[in-house]
C-alpha cells in the first residue's frame, strides 16, 4: 500500500507526550458525550436524543472512549509496577501488552464508529442539521483521540501469549468471550434498522482491531490452541444458544440457516480452492445436484422419482451423487491445471445448470420440471421430530427455521471435522504439497491426481449434504438458483473471509448473507460494491480477513519484518489455526 | 496510595456509566411514543423484487397497494383501524423471498401479502406464509401448479392461504390459440424461453392450437441470455408458418420479431401479456404483432380508469407497470376482506384466518375488471384482450372469453 | 559400443558380490528430431556413489528424468532391482528411487518438517476416511511421520529448523531440505541433480560429508554435478555424457585422466555448438580451481 | 441446401463477433498469461460507448441515422473502451503481476461484475441518457441495417456483412500492426521472453498496456456490430459472449491471433450446426450451449494448444 507518510517518526517522537495527552482527552471527551443529546430526534438509530440518558449505541461509543483513555493512560501507570503488592504485578503483565499499539487501532476504530453513526443519523434525519451537539462533541472527542494516537510512536510488540495464565482462567476467558459475541450477535441481529446495524459493526471491529493489536489476541489464540476441545465445544453451544435468544421469532433464523447453508458449501469449496489450490467457479453445480437430488426423492407431489426412502438416506444419496460429478468434474484435472481448469468448471457448471432447465420433458426427460423446479417439499421429519412445527423448550418457542438450524449446525459440525482432520492428516499435506509445486509432489511420491480427485469429490459431497437440506428449507428447487453468480458469491466467502480457514470462510459467509438482508439501502448497490470488494481484497488484503498463515507469507512475501514476526508466531509444526 | 485511588475513580466512573445506562429517564418516552394514538395498526405485507433487473414491475406492485392502502385509510374503510404498508425486496430470488416472506410472518400486525413477482418466488414463499395462516395474494404468478398442484387434470389445493389476481397459462395461451385459429391461420410456430412463464404459455398455446385442430410446425426453444436468432428464426422460417408465438418477455420478444422481419420471414408474432409493454415496439415489435392481456382494455373500466388517474395523482417516481393494476385489484381485495375480519378482532395477528376465509368470498370491480377467486383461489375472469401493434402502438382488437 | 571400454570391466569387477540397483540398457530419447539421450548404458550397484558429467545440453538432465520416471525412454529399457517401472514418477518413488532437482522445488510455503514429512506420504496409508476418524492405528503412523521426519532433519544438520518456511530457508539449508524429502521416501537409491550449485566451498564440503553418510548408510547415489573436484572426491565411479551419448564411463580417476573428458569441456576448436561451449568452458574452470 | 447455406452463414456471422472479442483475451493471454476475464464487459462498454456517441450527436442531428453517425460511433466506443481497459490494466491487474495465479483471476470476476452494475446503475443518471437497467434499442442507420438482401436465394442480413467485413478489416489491420510495426515487433518480442525484452530496453508496461488497448478497440467493434446486428444492448451481453469468445480463443489456440480468428468462426458454425443437426431430445437451441462448453472442455483436455498451436507455458 502506497498511503504517504503523513506522520513521520521525528514528529511521533516529538509529540509523543501530546499524542498520549490529547488520546485520553479525547477519550473521555467521548465518553462523557454519551450523556448528551446526539441526535435531534428519537427516530435515528436507538433514540439518541436524550440529555443524561446514553442509548446502547452510544453506551457502546463511551466504552471505546474509555477503553481509548485507559489504554492510553497505561503509559504513565506502568511505572509503579515496580512495587509490591497485587496490582503492581498485574502491571507486570500489562507491560506484555501493546497498549500503544492498540491505542493507534483504537483510535482509527473509535472515528470510523462515530462517522458511521453520525452519518447514518444524518441521513436517516436528513441532514447535518440534525445532529445535536453531543454528536459534535463526540466527533471532537473521537478525533482528537484519532489524532493523538497517530502521533504515539508504535512502541514494542505485544508479547502477552507469553504470560502463564491459569488454566481456569483461560477456559473462563474463551467461555466469556464467545457468550459476549452471542450476544453482541443477537443483538445486531435484532437491529432491523441498517444504520444501528452498521453502526454496531463498526463497534465490533473497533473492539476486534483494539483487542488483536494489544496482543490480547496471540493470548486468546495461544490460550485457544492449548483447551482447543474447549473452545470447538463452547462455539458450538454458543451457536447453539443462538435460537434462544430469538424469543421466538423466526425472521433471523431464517437468515442463519441460510447463512450455515452458504458457509457449509463455502468449507466444502475451501477443501478445493484454500487447501488443494484448484479454482473451481462451477461449485454451486454441487449444491444444487444435493437439492435437486434430494427433491426428486422428497414427499413433495411434484417429485418425480417413485422411490422415497428416510431422508438420512437420501441425505447420503445426494452426498453420492455430488461427490459422483465432483468425480466428473474432476477428471480433466489430470490433464488441465491452472487458469485452464477454472474455466473447465466454470463450463461444467454452466452445463449442469442449462441441463437443469432441460430436464422438462420437452427438451430432455422429464426428471426436475425443467426451469419450473419442484416446488413443495415438505418439511423433514426425523425419529418423530417435525421440522415444521414450533417446538417449546424452556418456555421459548422455537419455530421452524430454529428446527433447520439445528439439523445444519450438526451438518456443520461434521463438515468443520472432515475439513480440520483432513488438513491435518498425511491427505492435508499432500493436498497442500500439489498447491504448492505439483510436479515436486508427484516426484516425491504423492498421488497428484487421487488426491485431486478426492478434494473434488469430498467438498462435492459436503455441498451435496448441505444441499439435501436446502431443499427442505427452501421447500422448492429450481435451476435459477444455481448460476454462476452464486458460484461467484461463494468464490467470494472463501477468498474475503482467508483462503483455508473454516473461521475466515465462516466471517465472509455470514457477512456476505447478512449485509444485504440488513442493509435494504444498500441493497440496489450491493453488487456493485461486492465486485469493487473483490478487486480491493486482491490488492490489499489477498489474504483475506482472517488469513491462514500460510497464505500472508505467500502474498506478502516481500515484507521481511512480517515474515519475521509471523514465523515468530509460527508453531513447531505449522499447526493451523481454525 | 495516588494510583490506587485514581483506579478507584475510574472503576467508579465505569460502574456510574453502567449504573446510567441501565436507569435513564428512557422507560416513561418509550411508552409516551405508542400509547395515545387512537386506532389500532394492520399491515398489509408486499415481496417483489424491489432492487435489480425487475425492480421496475416490483415498484409497480409496491407503489400500487401503497395507493390502495392510502386510498382505504382516507376512506376510513375499516373503523377503528390504520393499515399500513410493509414492502420486502425478494430481488426476485427465491432465498432472499424466503426471508422476507419469515420476516413478515414474524410480524404480528401482518394480516396479508400481495405477491410474488416470479412464480419461481412464491414456491418457497407460499409455505411459509401458509404455516403463520397469512394471506398472500398474487399480483402476477401464472404458473397453475401454485394453486392446483402438481396434477393439474386432478387439481387439488396445495395452499389455501393462496390467492391470485392475474390469469394463469391455462387460460391465457389457450385464448391466443383460439384467436388465432379463429382468424384463420393454420400453421403455427411455437418458441419459448426456457423460463417457467414463457414455457407455461407456450406449451398451453400448442396444446390448444392442436386440439383445435391447427398444426405446431416447429417448437422451439431460445437462450434467455442470447441475442441471436438467426439460427432459430432459419429453422422456424424452413417449416413455414402463418404466425410465431413466443412464450417470453418483451425484452426477448422485441429482438426476436425485428430478427424475423430483417430474416424475411414476414408474420406475425404474438405473446402473452408479459410482452404488451411499450418497450416491446421500442426493442424493435413489428407492426401486426400480438399480445393478449388479461382483463377488458383499462380504458374501457371505469375502475381501471380511476386507478391510472389517481396512480398518476399520487406522484410515484416509477410507472405502476405491467402487474400494478393487478396489485391494486389484489390490494383491494384484500382489504374488502379485511373490512369483515378486522371489524370483530382483537389485535390483527387473530383476525388473519377470518382475512382468508373471506378472500374466497370476495366479488367486486377492480381496475382490471371483476375480482374473485374460485375454489383454487384463481381469480374467476376469464376475460382476456387481444392487443395489435398499429402504427407504433398497443391498441386493442378483440376482447372476449376463453371458450 | 562406445561404454564396452576396458574400464568398465574393472569397475564391475570391484562390485562383484553387491547387488545391481539400477541397469539402463540402451536408453535413447527423442524430441522430434533431436536425439537428447543416445543410447547410453548405465548401471549402479547398492553402495555406491556414481557421477553424472558432461558439458551444459549433454542430456544430464534428461537421462535423469529418464531414470525417474518423468520421461518414458523412447527405446531402451530401465530396470530398477530387476523390474521395468511404469514410467510414472509415483511409481519410481515406491519402487525406491528418489530425487532432488537442480532448480530447487522445495513446498517453499509450507515448514522444513512439513517438507519432509510429505516425503513419507508414499510410505504411509493413511486415507480420507481413517484420517478423519482418527483411530489408534492412525495415531501411531502420524507420530511415527513425524519422528521419522524430525529424524531425518537432525541427520541432515538442521536440528530444530522445522518450523521454518522452507521459503526462507538459507540457500544450503533449503538444498540439505530437498535430500531429507527425498530420504524420507525411504530410498533405496538416491538421484541428486547438481545438489551443490551455487554453493560456498564451506557448504559444498558439508555436502560432501552429508553424501557420504548417506552412502555408508547403505544407499547407492548418482550424482549429477559440474564441480569436478566434488564429483572425483565423491565418486566411485563416473559417466561422462556428451551430446547425449556415453563417452567414457570409469573410476573417478580414470575420467579425470581421460584426455577426451577434458577437450568436451573446454571444447575442441571445430565445436560447432558455440554457446555450449563457452558456457562448459567457464564451468570447466570453475571445476578444476 | 439454401437451409444449410442460410445456418452456415449464420454461424460465420455470429462467429465473427465472436472471433473480434476473442482477439482481446488472445492479445493479453499472449502478453502477460493473463485470462481478462473481464474482457467481456470491454465488449460491453464499447456498445454503450458507440450508443452514448450516438445519442450526444443526436442532440445536434435531431436523431439522424445517416450511414456517417457509423465511423463516430466506432471511434466514440473504441476511445470509451480503451480507456475503461486501461485503467483496469494499470489499478487492479498491474499491482498484482507478480501476485499468485488464483488473484488476478478473481479480481477479474470482481471487475466484470463491477462494471456490468456500474452501468447499469448508472448510465441511466447521466442526463438524456436511457435507463440501462433493461434492454436499449440501438440506433438502426441506414445501410448498415434494414431489410435482408437477396444473394443468389440467400437472404444476408446487412449486419452480417458489416461484421464480417469489420473482422476481415480488423485481421489484417492486425497483421499489419503486429509485423510491420516497432509496437508490433516488440509486443512480439515480450510475448517471447518479458525479462530479456525488458533489457533490450522495451517498455514492457507499455506494450501490456497496448495489448489491453488492442483488445478493447477490437470488443468495441464487436459492441457496436452486436448493436446494429440485433438492435439492442444491455448490462449483461458481456458475460455470455465473454464466454463464448474464450472459448473461441481456446479453440484456436490462445495467445495466437489467427487462432482467435479461426476459434471463433468454427465455434460460431458449431453452435448453428448444432441446433440443427444433432437429432432428437439433445439437440436443438436448448442444448447447444451446452455442446459449445462440451466443445470447450475437450480441447482443453486433449488439445490445450487448440487448433492452430498456442504459447506453451509450464501451467504447473
Amino acid at each position: 500500500m502506497n498511503v504517504p507518510t503523513i506522520v513521520t517518526p521525528e514528529l511521533q517522537k516529538r509529540f509523543h507526550v501530546p499524542g498520549r495527552i490529547a488520546a485520553l482527552a479525547g477519550g473521555l471527551l467521548l465518553a462523557a458525550s454519551a450523556y448528551l443529546p446526539w441526535a435531534y430526534d428519537g427516530d435515528a438509530l436507538d433514540n439518541m436524543a436524550f440529555l443524561g440518558g446514553p442509548s446502547t449505541l452510544q453506551f457502546l461509543g463511551a466504552l471505546l472512549g474509555l477503553l481509548l483513555a485507559v489504554s492510553a493512560g497505561m503509559a504513565w501507570v506502568e511505572p509503579w509496577a515496580d512495587r509490591k503488592g497485587i496490582l503492581p504485578r498485574l502491571l507486570m503483565v500489562s507491560r506484555r501488552a501493546g497498549w500503544t499499539r492498540g491505542t493507534k487501532a483504537l483510535g482509527v476504530g473509535l472515528l470510523g464508529f462515530i462517522a458511521v453513526v453520525l452519518i447514518a443519523i444524518a441521513l436517516e434525519l436528513g441532514g447535518l442539521v440534525t445532529i445535536e451537539y453531543g454528536g459534535w462533541v463526540a466527533l471532537a472527542g473521537a478525533l482528537l483521540g484519532f489524532v493523538g494516537s497517530r502521533l504515539l510512536t508504535p512502541g514494542r510488540a505485544p508479547s502477552l501469549e507469553k504470560v502463564k495464565t491459569p488454566a481456569w482462567l483461560e477456559i473462563v476467558s474463551i467461555a466469556v468471550l464467545l457468550l459476549v459475541a452471542l450476544l453482541l450477535a443477537a443483538y445486531a441481529l435484532n437491529q432491523n434498522d441498517g444504520g444501528t446495524f452498521l453502526s454496531i459493526l463498526a463497534f465490533i471491529g473497533a473492539l476486534v482491531a483494539f483487542i488483536l493489536r494489544v496482543g490480547a489476541g496471540g493470548w486468546l489464540s495461544a490460550a485457544g490452541q492449548r483447551h482447543r476441545n474447549v473452545l470447538v465445544f463452547s462455539s458450538f453451544a454458543v451457536a447453539f444458544l443462538f435460537p434462544f435468544t430469538q424469543n421466538g421469532s423466526d425472521a433471523n433464523m431464517s437468515i442463519a440457516t441460510q447463512v450455515l447453508i452458504f458457509a457449509a458449501t463455502a468449507v466444502g469449496l475451501n477443501i478445493v480452492v484454500g487447501l488443494a489450490g484448484l479454482l473451481d467457479l462451477g461449485y454451486i453445480a454441487f449444491l444444487g445436484a444435493g437439492a435437486f437430488t434430494a427433491a426428486t426423492m422428497s414427499q413433495s407431489a411434484f417429485a418425480t422419482i417413485g422411490w422415497k426412502p428416510p431422508f438420512i438416506v437420501v441425505m447420503l444419496i445426494a452426498g453420492l451423487v455430488s461427490a459422483t460429478l465432483g468425480l466428473i468434474i474432476g477428471s480433466p484435472t489430470l490433464r488441465v491445471s491452472g487458469d485452464y481448469l477454472a474455466i473447465v468448471t466454470l463450463a461444467f457448471g454452466e452445463i449442469f445448470r442449462i441441463s437443469m432447465s432441460n430436464l422438462d420433458g420437452s427438451d430432455g426427460p422429464d426428471l426436475v420440471h425443467g426451469s419450473s423446479g419442484i416446488p413443495a417439499i415438505p418439511n423433514l421429519n426425523l425419529f418423530g421430530f417435525d421440522f415444521g412445527k414450533v417446538h417449546t423448550v424452556l418456555g421459548i418457542p422455537l419455530g421452524r427455521f430454529s428446527n433447520y438450524f439445528f439439523l445444519m449446525l450438526l451438518i456443520m459440525a461434521l463438515i468443520v471435522l472432515v475439513f480440520t482432520r483432513l488438513n491435518h492428516s498425511r491427505i492435508g499435506r499432500g493436498w497442500v504439497a500439489i498447491r504448492e509445486d505439483e510436479k515436486a509432489a508427484e516426484a516425491m511420491g504423492v498421488n497428484v491426481f487421487g488426491l485431486k480427485l478426492l478434494a473434488f469429490a469430498g467438498g462435492a459431497f459436503l455441498a451435496g449434504l448441505a444441499g439435501a437440506v436446502k431443499a427442505h428449507v427452501d421447500q422448492s428447487v429450481t435451476p435459477d438458483q444455481y448460476i454462476f453468480l452464486e458460484s461467484a458469491f461463494l468464490l467470494a466467502a472463501v477468498v474475503l473471509g482467508g483462503m483455508g480457514t473454516v473461521m475466515g470462510v465462516l466471517l465472509g459467509a455470514a457477512l456476505l448473507k447478512l449485509v444485504p438482508e440488513k442493509l435494504r439501502f444498500v441493497n440496489e448497490y450491493r453488487m456493485l460494491i461486492f465486485g469493487l470488494l473483490m478487486v480491493l481484497m486482491m490488492r490489499f488484503r489477498p489474504e483475506g480477513m482472517i488469513p491462514n498463515q500460510r497464505r500472508v507469507l505467500e502474498f506478502h512475501s516481500d515484507d521481511e519484518e512480517l515474515v519475521e514476526e509471523i514465523e515468530e508466531d509460527l508453531p513447531y509444526e505449522f499447526a493451523e489455526e481454525h | 496510595m495516588r494510583n490506587k485511588k485514581l483506579l478507584g475513580g475510574a472503576v467508579a466512573l465505569l460502574s456510574a456509566s453502567l449504573l446510567f445506562a441501565g436507569c435513564g429517564s428512557r422507560a416513561e418516552s418509550s411508552a409516551s411514543a405508542t400509547g395515545g394514538t387512537a386506532t389500532k395498526t394492520a399491515k398489509i405485507g408486499v415481496i417483489a423484487p424491489l432492487t435489480g433487473d425487475l425492480a421496475v414491475m416490483g415498484l409497480g406492485i409496491k407503489n400500487s397497494v401503497d395507493l390502495a392502502i392510502k386510498q382505504a385509510n382516507e376512506s376510513g374503510a375499516i373503523p377503528g383501524w390504520t393499515l399500513e404498508l410493509a414492502a420486502e425486496d425478494d430481488q426476485a430470488t427465491p432465498d432472499v423471498g424466503a426471508n422476507a416472506a419469515t420476516k413478515l410472518a414474524a410480524d404480528d400486525d401482518v394480516v396479508a401479502v400481495v405477491g410474488t413477482l416470479n412464480s419461481g418466488v412464491a414456491q418457497p414463499v407460499q409455505p411459509i406464509l401458509n404455516s403463520a395462516t397469512i394471506a398472500m395474494v398474487s399480483p402476477a404468478n401464472t404458473s397453475p401448479n401454485l394453486t392446483q398442484g402438481a396434477d393439474l387434470s386432478n387439481p387439488t389445493r396445495t395452499y389455501p392461504n393462496y390467492f391470485r389476481t392475474c390469469t394463469t397459462d391455462a387460460i391465457q395461451g389457450p385464448f391466443a390459440a383460439q384467436y388465432l385459429f379463429e382468424s384463420g391461420i393454420k400453421k403455427l410456430a411455437v418458441v419459448n424461453d426456457k423460463k417457467p412463464y414463457g414455457q407455461g404459455l407456450a406449451e398451453a398455446v400448442a396444446a390448444k392450437f392442436k386440439e383445435l385442430g391447427g398444426e405446431v410446425v416447429a417448437d422451439e426453444t431460445v437462450n434467455k441470455d442470447d441475442k441471436d436468432f438467426s439460427s432459430v428464426i432459419d429453422i422456424i422460417k424452413s417449416k413455414s408458418p402463418e404466425a410465431v408465438y413466443f412464450g417470453t418477455e418483451f425484452q426477448l420478444a422485441g429482438p426476436m420479431s425485428k430478427q424475423m422481419g430483417d430474416k424475411g420471414l414476414n408474420v406475425p408474432l404474438m405473446g402473452g401479456d408479459g410482452i404488451y409493454d411499450a418497450k416491446f415496439i421500442e426493442l424493435g415489435g413489428r407492426e401486426k404483432d400480438l399480445a393478449t392481456s388479461v382483463g377488458a382494455p383499462i380504458e374501457t373500466l371505469e375502475s381501471g380508469k380511476s386507478f391510472v388517474e389517481s396512480y398518476k395523482a399520487a406522484g410515484f417516481s416509477d410507472g405502476y407497470s405491467a402487474y400494478g393494476a393487478y396489485a391494486y385489484d389484489a390490494a383491494n381485495a384484500i382489504i374488502a376482506s379485511l373490512k369483515q375480519s378486522l371489524a370483530s378482532a382483537s389485535d390483527a395477528k387473530s383476525a388473519r384466518q377470518a382475512t382468508i376465509d373471506g378472500l374466497s368470498s370476495v366479488s367486486f370491480d377492480g381496475a382490471t375488471g371483476k375480482v374473485a377467486f374460485d375454489e383454487f383461489g384463481d381469480a374467476v375472469t376469464k376475460t382476456l384482450t387481444v392487443y395489435e401493434v398499429t402504427d407504433g402502438a398497443w391498441v386493442a382488437k378483440q376482447t372476449g372469453e376463453l371458450k | 559400443m562406445s561404454s564396452q571400454t576396458p574400464t568398465v570391466a574393472s569397475t564391475e569387477s570391484r562390485h562383484v558380490g553387491k547387488e545391481e540397483i539400477l541397469a539402463a540398457r540402451s536408453v535413447t530419447m527423442r524430441f522430434g528430431g533431436l536425439v537428447a539421450v543416445d543410447n547410453v548404458d548405465f548401471t549402479v550397484h547398492s553402495g555406491e556413489i556414481v557421477g553424472l558429467i558432461g558439458p551444459n545440453g549433454a542430456g544430464k538432465t534428461t537421462f535423469f528424468n529418464c531414470l525417474t520416471g518423468l520421461y518414458k525412454p523412447t527405446s531402451g529399457e530401465v530396470r530398477f532391482s530387476g523390474q521395468v517401472l511404469p514410467p510414472k514418477p509415483r511409481s519410481v518413488v515406491v519402487a525406491g528411487m528418489a530425487r532432488t532437482f537442480q532448480n530447487i522445488r522445495l513446498f517453499p510455503n509450507m515448514t522444513a518438517l512439513e517438507n519432509v514429512m510429505v516425503g513419507r506420504y508414499c510410505r504411509t496409508s493413511a486415507m480420507a476416511l481413517t484420517s478423519i476418524l482418527r483411530g489408534p492405528k492412525y495415531r501411531r503412523e502420524e507420530e511415527a511421520t513425524r519422528a521419522r521426519a524430525v529424524e531425518l532433519l537432525d541427520y541432515v544438520g538442521m536440528k530444530g529448523q522445522g518450523g521454518h518456511l522452507a521459503r526462507n530457508l538459507p540457500y544450503g539449508d533449503q538444498r540439505r531440505l530437498e535430500i531429507a524429502r527425498a530420504l524420507a521416501t525411504d530410498p533405496k537409491l538416491l538421484l541428486l541433480d547438481e545438489p551443490t550449485a551455487g554453493m560456498n566451498p564451506q557448504e559444498t564440503r558439508q555436502a560432501e560429508e552429508l553424501i557420504f553418510k548417506i552412502r555408508d548408510s547403505g544407499l547407492a547415489i548418482v550424482v549429477i554435478e559440474h564441480d569436478m573436484r566434488f564429483i572425483f572426491n565423491l565418486c566411485d565411479r563416473v559417466l561422462c555424457l556428451v551430446r547425449g551419448k556415453t563417452l567414457i564411463e570409469g573410476t573417478a580417476a580414470e575420467v579425470q585422466s581421460d584426455p577426451r573428458v577434458i577437450e568436451a569441456y573446454i571444447g575442441s576448436p571445430d565445436s560447432d555448438d558455440e554457446a555450449s561451449g563457452s558456457d562448459v568452458a567457464t564451468e570447466g574452470e570453475a571445476g578444476n580451481a | 441446401m439454401t437451409y444449410y447455406l442460410d445456418q452456415l452463414l449464420n454461424g460465420l456471422s455470429l462467429g465473427s463477433l465472436y472471433a473480434l472479442i476473442a482477439v482481446g483475451y488472445t492479445v493479453v493471454y499472449g502478453i502477460v498469461q493473463l485470462i481478462n476475464f473481464a474482457h467481456g464487459e470491454i465488449f460491453m462498454i464499447g456498445a454503450f460507448g458507440a450508443l452514448s456517441t450516438w445519442i450526444v450527436l443526436s442532440w445536434v442531428t435531431g436523431g439522424s441515422t445517416a450511414w456517417w453517425n457509423l465511423p463516430l460511433m466506432l471511434v466514440g466506443g473504441m476511445i470509451v473502451a480503451v480507456l475503461t481497459a486501461v485503467l483496469m490494466e494499470r489499478f487492479a491487474y498491474r499491482p498484482l503481476r507478480n501476485a499468485p495465479r488464483l488473484a488476478p483471476l478473481i479480481t477479474a470476476i470482481g471487475i466484470s461484475i463491477f462494471l456490468q452494475e456500474f452501468v447499469r446503475l448508472f448510465y441511466g443518471q447521466i442526463p438524456g441518457f436511457p435507463d440501462a437497467k433493461a434492454a436499449i434499442p440501438f440506433p438502426q442507420l441506414e445501410f448498415f441495417t434494414g431489410p435482408a438482401i437477396d444473394v443468389g436465394g440467400l437472404q444476408v442480413h446487412r449486419g452480417n456483412f458489416f461484421v464480417m467485413a469489420a473482422l476481415l478489416i480488423c485481421w489484417i489491420f492486425l497483421w499489419w500492426f503486429v509485423n510491420r510495426t516497432a509496437t508490433g515487433r516488440a509486443m512480439q518480442a515480450v510475448s517471447q521472453d518479458p525479462d530479456t525484452s525488458r533489457l533490450m530496453g522495451i517498455d514492457v508496461d507499455r506494450i501490456i498496456v497496448v495489448a489491453f488497448a488492442v483488445g478493447a478497440s477490437l470488443a468495441a467493434v464487436a459492441g457496436l456490430a452486436s448493436g446494429l446486428r440485433y438492435g439492442n444492448i444491455d448490462f449483461k451481453m458481456g458475460f455470455l459472449a465473454g464466454l463464448k469468445a474464450f472459448t473461441a480463443a481456446v479453440l484456436g489456440g490462445i495467445g495466437n491471433i489467427n487462432g482467435a480468428v479461426v476459434g471463433g468462426l468454427t465455434l460460431g458454425v458449431v453452435e448453428a450446426m448444432a441446433t440443427t443437426l444433432i437429432p432428437g431430445q439433445f439437440g436443438g437451441p436448448a442444448w447447444k450451449d451446452v455442446w459449445a462448453f462440451v466443445l470447450l472442455i475437450l480441447i482443453l483436455v486433449f488439445r490445450p494448444q487448440g487448433l492452430l498451436g498456442a504459447k506453451v507455458v509450464d501451467r504447473a
